[in-house]
C-alpha cells in the first residue's frame, strides 16, 4: 500500500482546482487536498461560477502553453473574473508555479515573473523558508521553518521594483525564500508572497509534489499547506 | 489591411539575461564593439480595415493591456506601410 | 492548369510524371501503374511515393524485422503486438500499458530545438492513438565528440527542445540516455520514447469500420510543412503563383497537442471513438490509408473539407502534408455532434472529412473531382520489400583482433586513482544532471524513480501501488564490434535496469539507428543485431511489442555505429517495494552479484584512457541474466537489499561511485580474492549488479543467491564520507563529486 | 553611439503558436478586426563607433549566424536615430 500521511482531519472543506487549458498539476493539487482531508471541487476555466467553494487553487502547468508570458491568456478567463472578485473579498486564493503567474498577471499579487536568469527549465528539489505563518495557506507550518519542495519552471523569476519589494519585506508579505540556491535570479531570495490580507498566496515551487513519501520528492514537506487552509477554514 | 507592428521590451532596470547571453557570446563569435544588447518582443498584427485614430487607440490598449505587463515591460505601436 | 482527376490519367496514360524526384524506383513505379491497371493521378503518386519510402515502408527492413514474430516467446502479457503504432502488454489489475521508442535524428540536426520537440510529439501522438493516457518519456540520445563546437549548437538544442514540449505536455521525463562519440557528429542520434496507462477495455486500434461512420480530422489546421517532395508535383500541375518555398521544417506546438491528448482521452472516455489514428509520417496519406486497409470497408475524403493553415496547398501537398498535432478519428455518425462538442469545449478545431464506405476503395475528392481511387491495402501494406545484399565487413577480424586486453594497465594505486577520476569526468561517465535536471519528473505526482536511476518506475494505481518500470539502452561500441552480441548486450542492459529496481521486465521495444542500408556492410549489421535480439528475446521471455527503423545516419561513406536501442518494460506489484541506487545506511554490506572477467573490448576505460576501440564486447549469458532478475526482485519483495546498482560503461568503480554520490554516503570495498584491482574496478563484463544489504538480511541473502547459483561477493561496506579501495587509494566524496559533476555544464554552458 | 535593431520574425510559410495563441485571445478581450498575429524577436544594440557600411555587414552576418535561424526565421537590420 502506498497510502499517504493520514488526513490531518476530515472535513467539509471544499477546495476547488482550476484547469484552465494546459494545465498540468491540476489532478495532482486535486489529490493534494484529498490527501490533506478536504473535498477537491474540479473548475473549468470557462466557467462562470466558483460552486460555493471555500477555498481556490491556481494548479501549475503552462496554460496556453505559457505563449505570450506565463499566465498572461489564463488570466482573462471567464472564471477568472469571479476569482479576483472573491480573492478581493477575502476567498482564499493559493497560485502554485503557473497560478502564481497568473496571480501576478491579474494583479492580486506584485510584481512580475520573468524567464530563469540562466534560461533553462530547471526541475530540483528546492530548500525554502517559510517567512509567513499568518497566511491562510501556512498556518501548519512554524516560522522561519525550512523545507524541501520540487521547483520546476522555465519562468520563475520574480521582479519587481525596489518600493514594491521594500513595502513586501516590511510588511512581512515575503512568504517563502529560497535557501542555499537562488534557483532561477528571484529578487531578494523570494520563492512566495501574499496579499495584504493574507489570503492570496503565490508561490514558485510545488507543494503537491510533496505529499506523500513514495512519490515526487519522497518527502511530505507540502502537506502543510493544505493541511493549513482546511484548519483556517474550519476555525473560521 | 494594414500591419501594426507592437515593439515590447524590457524595462531598462530589468535585467535581460537574454539579451547578456547574446552578448556575452559576441566576443567569442569574433564581434567586438557592441556595449549592450536587449532583447525584446515583436508583435506584426494585420488589421482588417482602414487604422485610423480609433482602430490605434484600440491597439494602444491592447497592448498595454494584453500584450506588454507593464509592470516590467514597455512598449511601442507604428503603423507599417501597407502591404 | 488542369486538375489531375482519375478521369485524366485514365485518358492521358503518356503523361510524363515525376516519380523519380518523388524517390521512387523505376519498377515501383511499373508497380503503380500495374495495380491501378493506368496511370496514377499526381495525388496517387505523391500518396504511393510517401507511403513505398524506407520511412513509411519498412522496405530495406522488413524481411529482417519478421524474426521479431517469428521467434516471438510465448507471452500471457501481449495484448496488442508490433504492426498497430505501439504495442499494449497487460500488467494486471485490468491495466494495460502501451510503449514505444521512435527517432527524430534527421530532423534534430538540421533544427535541434524543433526536431527534437517534435520527435516527442509524434511518439506521444502513437500513444494516445493506442487509448491511453502519456505518462512518461524518456530520450535516448548520442551526439558527436562532446568538446565538438557543432554539439555546442546540437545538444542543448535538442535538450531544450525534450525538455519544451515534454515539460509542457505534463509527462515526467522519466529515463533516457546521453553518449557523446564522433561517429555520431553529422548524425545525431535523438530517440524519443512514451509510454501510457488504460484499462484492457479502452485499447483502440487503428481502423476504420462500419459502412457510414464519419472521418474526422482534428487538432492543428494542416499547413505546407514537410512536403518538399509534393512541391515537386504541385509545380507540375499548378502555375507557379504560389509560394514555392515550403518549410523544411516542423514547429511543434506543444499547448495545442496537450488539448489533443485531453480532448482525445474524454472521447475514449464515452466511448465516442471507433477507430483513431494519429498523423504522423505522410500525414493523411497514411492515416487515410491505413485507417481503410485496417478496416472492413472503403473510404470517401473530401479533401476541401481540411481546415488550412495555407490555402494556397494543392491536394498533393495536402495530401503529403506533415503539419504536426493531427489526430483522424472514425466516429458512429449520431455520435459525431458529441464529439465535435468535445473538441470545441478543448478550443481544437474538428471537421469531418469523409466516411466509411461499403466498397474496398479509397476515394478522395477535390472539387467535386475524385483525384484518388485506389485499393487502399496497396498503398498502405503492398509496398515493396527488398532483400538487400549483406556482408560482413572485411575490417571486421582486424577490428575484434585488436585486443583492448593487451592496452597498458595502470600499475599502482595512484595511476589507478588517477584513472578512476579520468573516467568519473569523462563526458560519457559524468553526471548527466544539467541535461536531466531540464525535464520535469515529477508532474502528474506519480514518480516513484527517475534519473539517475536504473530505470524510471512510474506508479500506476495509487491504491494497490501496482506501477511499471521502463529502462533503455544501447552501446555502439559494442554493437561495432559484434552487432549480434551487442545487440543483446544492450537488451541484457535494459532488462537487468528494469530488474534491478525490483520490476519484473516483461516486453520490448526498440529504436534501430543505422547507416545506409544500400551498404552491405550496414546490412550486416542491421541484420546481426535483429537475429541478435530476436533471440535474446526469446530467452529472456520478453517479445517485441513495437518499435522504429531509422536508417541512412551516414556522412558519405562513413556510417554511424550501430545502435540498437532497446527499451525494456516491466511491472512491479507494489511500488513501495522499489529498490534505489542510493546508498542509504551506514553499516550494510556490499555485495557483487555475477562474474567479473578480464573483459575491456569497448570498455570506457579502453575509450577514456587509450582512446581504443578493439576486441570482443562482454560475453553474454542470458540465463544468467534471468536469474539475476529473479533474484533482484525476489530481494525487493522481501525487503533483503535497500539499495542496487547495476554495473555498465565504466564498471564497478562507476556504479559504487554513482550510488555513494546519491546516498551521500562513502563506502569501503576490498578487491575480492583471485581479482586483481584494475580488473575488479574498471571490468566491464556484463550481468551484475552491486547490492547495499542489511547486516540482519546477509545470511538469508547469501542463502537464496548460493541456492540459486548466482555468484555473490562481499567486496565491502557502506561508511564514512570516501570512497576507498583498501591497499589501493581513497578517495574522499568530496573529490568523488566534483570530479563526475559538472563536466556537461563546463562544456555547455 | 547608435543603435541598430535586428528584428527576427518566423518565416511566414512556419507555423507560429504564440501568435496563433495571441490571435485566439483577441476575441475573449473584446478585440476584433485583427486577421493574424506573428510574435517575433527584437534585438536591440548598442554599437560603440559609427555604424558604418561596414560595420552594418558585420552585424548583418551576426543576424544571420547567430541572432536568426535563417532555417526557420527571417530577419531585418536597421540603424535607430541616435539617442
Ligand atoms: N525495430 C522494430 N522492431 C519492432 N517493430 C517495429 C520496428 N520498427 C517498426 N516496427 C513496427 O512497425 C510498425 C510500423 O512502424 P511505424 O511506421 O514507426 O509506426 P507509426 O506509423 O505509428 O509511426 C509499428 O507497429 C512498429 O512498432
Ligand atoms: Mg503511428
Amino acid at each position: 500500500m502506498t497510502a499517504g500521511p493520514t488526513p490531518a482531519a476530515r472535513s467539509n472543506t471544499r477546495v476547488g482546482v482550476v484547469t484552465f487549458p494546459g494545465s498540468l498539476d491540476d489532478r495532482d493539487t486535486q489529490r493534494a487536498i484529498r490527501l490533506a482531508g478536504a473535498e477537491a471541487v474540479p473548475l473549468w476555466h470557462k466557467d462562470k461560477s466558483l460552486q460555493q467553494v471555500d477555498a481556490v487553487v491556481l494548479p501549475g502547468g503552462f496554460s496556453y502553453g505559457d505563449y505570450l508570458r506565463a499566465g498572461a491568456i489564463s488570466r482573462f478567463s471567464p472564471l477568472m473574473e469571479k476569482v479576483i472578485d472573491g480573492a478581493r473579498a477575502g476567498l482564499p486564493v493559493l497560485g502554485i508555479c503557473n497560478g502564481f503567474q497568473v496571480l501576478t498577471e491579474a494583479h492580486l499579487l506584485p510584481g512580475a515573473m520573468l524567464g530563469n536568469d540562466h534560461l533553462h527549465f530547471i526541475c530540483r528539489d528546492q530548500k525554502l523558508r517559510v517567512e509567513n505563518t499568518a497566511t491562510a495557506w501556512t498556518g501548519d507550518y512554524v516560522a522561519g521553518q525550512e523545507i524541501h519542495i520540487p521547483l520546476k519552471n522555465m519562468d520563475g523569476r520574480y521582479v519587481a521594483d525596489s518600493r514594491t519589494l521594500d513595502m513586501l519585506e516590511a510588511e512581512g508579505r515575503v512568504a517563502f525564500r529560497y535557501l542555499d540556491v537562488n534557483p532561477n535570479g528571484s529578487l531578494r531570495d523570494i520563492a512566495g508572497i501574499t496579499n495584504e490580507a493574507g489570503n492570496v498566496v503565490g508561490l514558485m515551487p510545488h507543494p503537491e509534489h510533496a505529499v506523500e513519501p513514495l512519490v515526487g520528492s519522497g518527502r511530505t514537506d507540502g502537506l502543510p499547506f493544505f493541511t493549513s487552509i482546511i484548519k483556517k477554514l474550519v476555525s473560521a | 489591411m494594414a500591419r501594426v507592428v507592437v515593439d515590447v521590451m524590457l524595462k531598462p532596470e530589468i535585467l535581460d539575461p537574454q539579451g547578456q547571453a547574446v552578448q556575452r557570446a559576441l566576443p567569442r563569435l569574433g564581434f567586438e564593439g557592441i556595449s549592450d544588447v536587449r532583447q525584446g518582443k515583436r508583435f506584426e498584427l494585420e488589421v482588417d480595415g482602414p487604422v485610423d485614430d480609433a482602430a490605434l487607440a484600440r491597439i494602444h490598449e491592447l497592448a498595454e493591456t494584453f500584450l506588454a505587463n507593464t509592470v516590467i515591460e514597455n512598449f511601442t505601436v507604428k503603423v507599417e506601410e501597407e502591404k | 492548369m488542369s486538375l489531375d482527376t482519375v478521369k485524366h490519367a485514365t485518358d492521358t496514360p503518356d503523361t510524363e510524371q515525376p516519380w523519380a524526384e518523388l524517390g521512387l524506383k523505376e519498377d515501383e513505379y511499373a508497380r503503380v501503374r500495374e495495380i491501378l491497371g493506368r496511370r496514377p493521378t499526381g495525388a496517387e503518386l505523391a500518396m504511393y511515393s510517401v507511403m513505398w519510402s524506407e520511412h513509411c515502408s519498412y522496405k530495406s527492413s522488413k524481411v529482417h524485422l519478421r524474426q521479431f514474430g517469428e521467434k516471438a516467446p510465448q507471452s500471457d502479457a501481449m495484448l496488442v503486438g508490433i504492426g498497430e503504432n505501439a504495442g499494449v502488454v497487460d500488467v494486471g489489475q485490468g491495466y494495460a500499458v502501451t510503449f514505444k521508442v521512435e527517432s527524430h535524428n534527421h530532423p534534430s540536426y538540421v533544427e535541434p530545438y524543433q526536431g527534437a520537440a517534435t520527435g516527442v510529439g509524434g511518439i506521444v501522438r502513437d500513444i494516445i492513438a493506442m487509448g491511453a493516457r502519456p505518462v512518461a518519456v524518456v530520450d535516448p540520445l548520442r551526439f558527436g565528440a562532446a568538446d565538438h563546437p557543432d554539439t555546442r549548437r546540437v545538444l542543448p538544442g535538442v535538450v531544450a527542445g525534450i525538455g519544451g514540449y515534454g515539460n509542457c505536455l505534463g509527462l515526467p521525463n522519466i529515463g533516457g540516455e546521453v553518449v557523446f562519440d564522433s561517429c555520431y557528429q553529422g548524425n545525431p542520434l535523438v530517440n524519443a520514447g512514451a509510454i501510457g496507462v488504460m484499462r484492457h477495455e479502452d485499447i483502440h486500434l487503428a481502423k476504420a469500420s462500419g459502412t457510414g461512420n464519419k472521418v474526422i480530422l482534428y487538432g492543428a489546421r494542416t499547413g505546407g510543412d514537410g512536403i518538399g517532395g509534393a512541391s515537386i508535383l504541385a509545380s507540375e500541375t499548378f502555375d507557379d503563383a504560389k509560394p514555392s518555398k515550403r518549410p523544411a521544417v516542423q514547429v511543434g506546438d506543444p499547448f495545442q497537442e496537450k488539448l489533443l491528448i485531453e480532448c482525445t482521452l474524454e472521447a475514449f472516455a464515452e466511448k465516442l471513438v471507433v477507430g483513431i489514428q494519429d498523423l504522423g509520417a505522410a500525414g493523411l496519406s497514411c492515416a487515410t490509408s491505413e485507417l481503410a486497409s485496417n478496416g472492413s470497408g472503403g473510404m470517401r475524403v473530401t479533401l476541401d473539407d481540411v481546415p488550412l493553415r495555407d490555402s494556397t496547398l494543392s491536394p498533393e501537398e495536402i495530401l503529403m502534408s506533415e503539419s504536426q498535432e493531427r489526430m483522424c478519428a472514425v466516429v458512429e455518425p449520431e455520435k459525431v455532434d458529441r464529439f465535435l462538442a468535445i473538441c470545441e469545449k478543448w478550443d481544437v478545431i474538428a471537421t469531418v472529412i469523409g466516411e466509411v464506405t461499403d466498397g474496398d476503395r479509397l476515394e478522395i475528392f477535390w472539387h467535386g473531382e475524385k483525384i484518388v481511387d485506389v485499393d487502399p491495402r496497396t498503398v498502405a501494406h503492398d509496398g515493396p520489400v527488398y532483400e538487400r545484399p549483406l556482408a560482413r565487413p572485411e575490417w571486421q577480424d582486424a577490428l575484434q583482433a585488436d585486443d583492448a586486453g593487451k592496452l597498458p594497465r595502470p600499475a599502482t594505486g595512484g595511476e589507478l586513482k588517477e584513472q578512476v577520476l579520468a573516467l568519473l569526468s569523462s563526458p560519457n561517465q559524468a553526471s548527466k544532471s544539467w541535461i536531466t535536471s531540464q525535464y520535469d519528473h515529477f508532474v502528474q505526482g506519480n514518480t516513484v524513480l527517475a534519473q539517475p536511476e536504473d530505470a524510471g518506475m512510474i506508479r500506476v494505481d495509487e491504491e494497490s501501488g501496482l506501477g511499471v518500470a521502463i529502462a533503455t539502452d544501447g552501446n555502439g561500441r559494442f554493437a561495432k564490434l559484434d552487432p549480434y552480441h551487442g545487440a543483446q548486450l544492450a537488451l541484457a542492459e535494459a532488462y537487468r535496469n528494469v530488474a534491478t529496481t525490483g520490476a519484473k521486465p516483461l516486453a520490448v521495444s526498440d529504436c534501430l539507428n543505422f547507416g545506409s542500408p544500400e551498404d552491405p556492410a550496414v546490412m550486416w549489421q542491421f541484420a546481426e543485431a535483429i537475429r541478435g535480439l530476436a533471440d535474446a528475446c526469446q530467452i529472456l521471455g520478453t517479445p517485441v511489442t513495437g518499435g522504429n527503423v531509422s536508417l541512412y545516419n551516414q556522412t558519405g561513406d562513413v556510417a554511424i555505429h550501430p545502435t540498437p536501442v532497446v527499451a525494456v518494460l516491466g511491472v512491479i506489484d507494489d511500488v513501495a517495494r522499489r529498490t534505489p541506487v542510493a546508498f542509504a545506511e551506514e553499516g550494510q554490506l556490499l555485495y557483487l552479484l555475477g562474474e567479473t572477467r578480464e573483459e575491456f573490448g569497448g570498455s570506457a576505460w579502453s575509450q577514456v584512457v587509450h582512446d581504443h576501440l578493439g576486441g570482443l564486447p562482454p560475453r553474454v549469458d542470458l540465463e544468467r541474466e534471468r536469474l539475476l532478475a529473479d533474484i533482484l526482485i525476489s530481494a525487493s519483495r522481501d525487503g533483503m537489499v535497500d539499495a542496487a546498482h547495476d554495473l555498465s560503461d565504466g564498471g564497478l568503480v562507476q556504479a559504487v561511485a554513482e550510488s555513494c554520490l546519491r546516498g551521500q554516503k562513502g563506502a569501503r570495498l576490498v578487491v575480492p580474492d583471485g581479482l586483481d584491482a584494475f580488473t575488479f574496478l574498471f571490468s566491464e563484463s556484463a550481468g551484475r549488479v552491486v547490492v547495499s544489504v542489511p547486516r540482519s538480511e546477509e545470511l538469508r541473502f547469501t542463502d537464496m543467491c548460493g541456492a540459486r547459483g548466482l555468484p555473490a561477493t562481499r567486496i565491502g561496506v557502506v561508511d564514512g564520507d570516501a570512497l576507498e579501495v583498501q591497499g589501493e587509494f581513497t578517495l574522499s566524496l568530496r573529490e568523488v563529486r566534483e570530479a563526475h559533476e559538472g563536466t556537461i555544464e563546463a562544456l555547455m554552458a
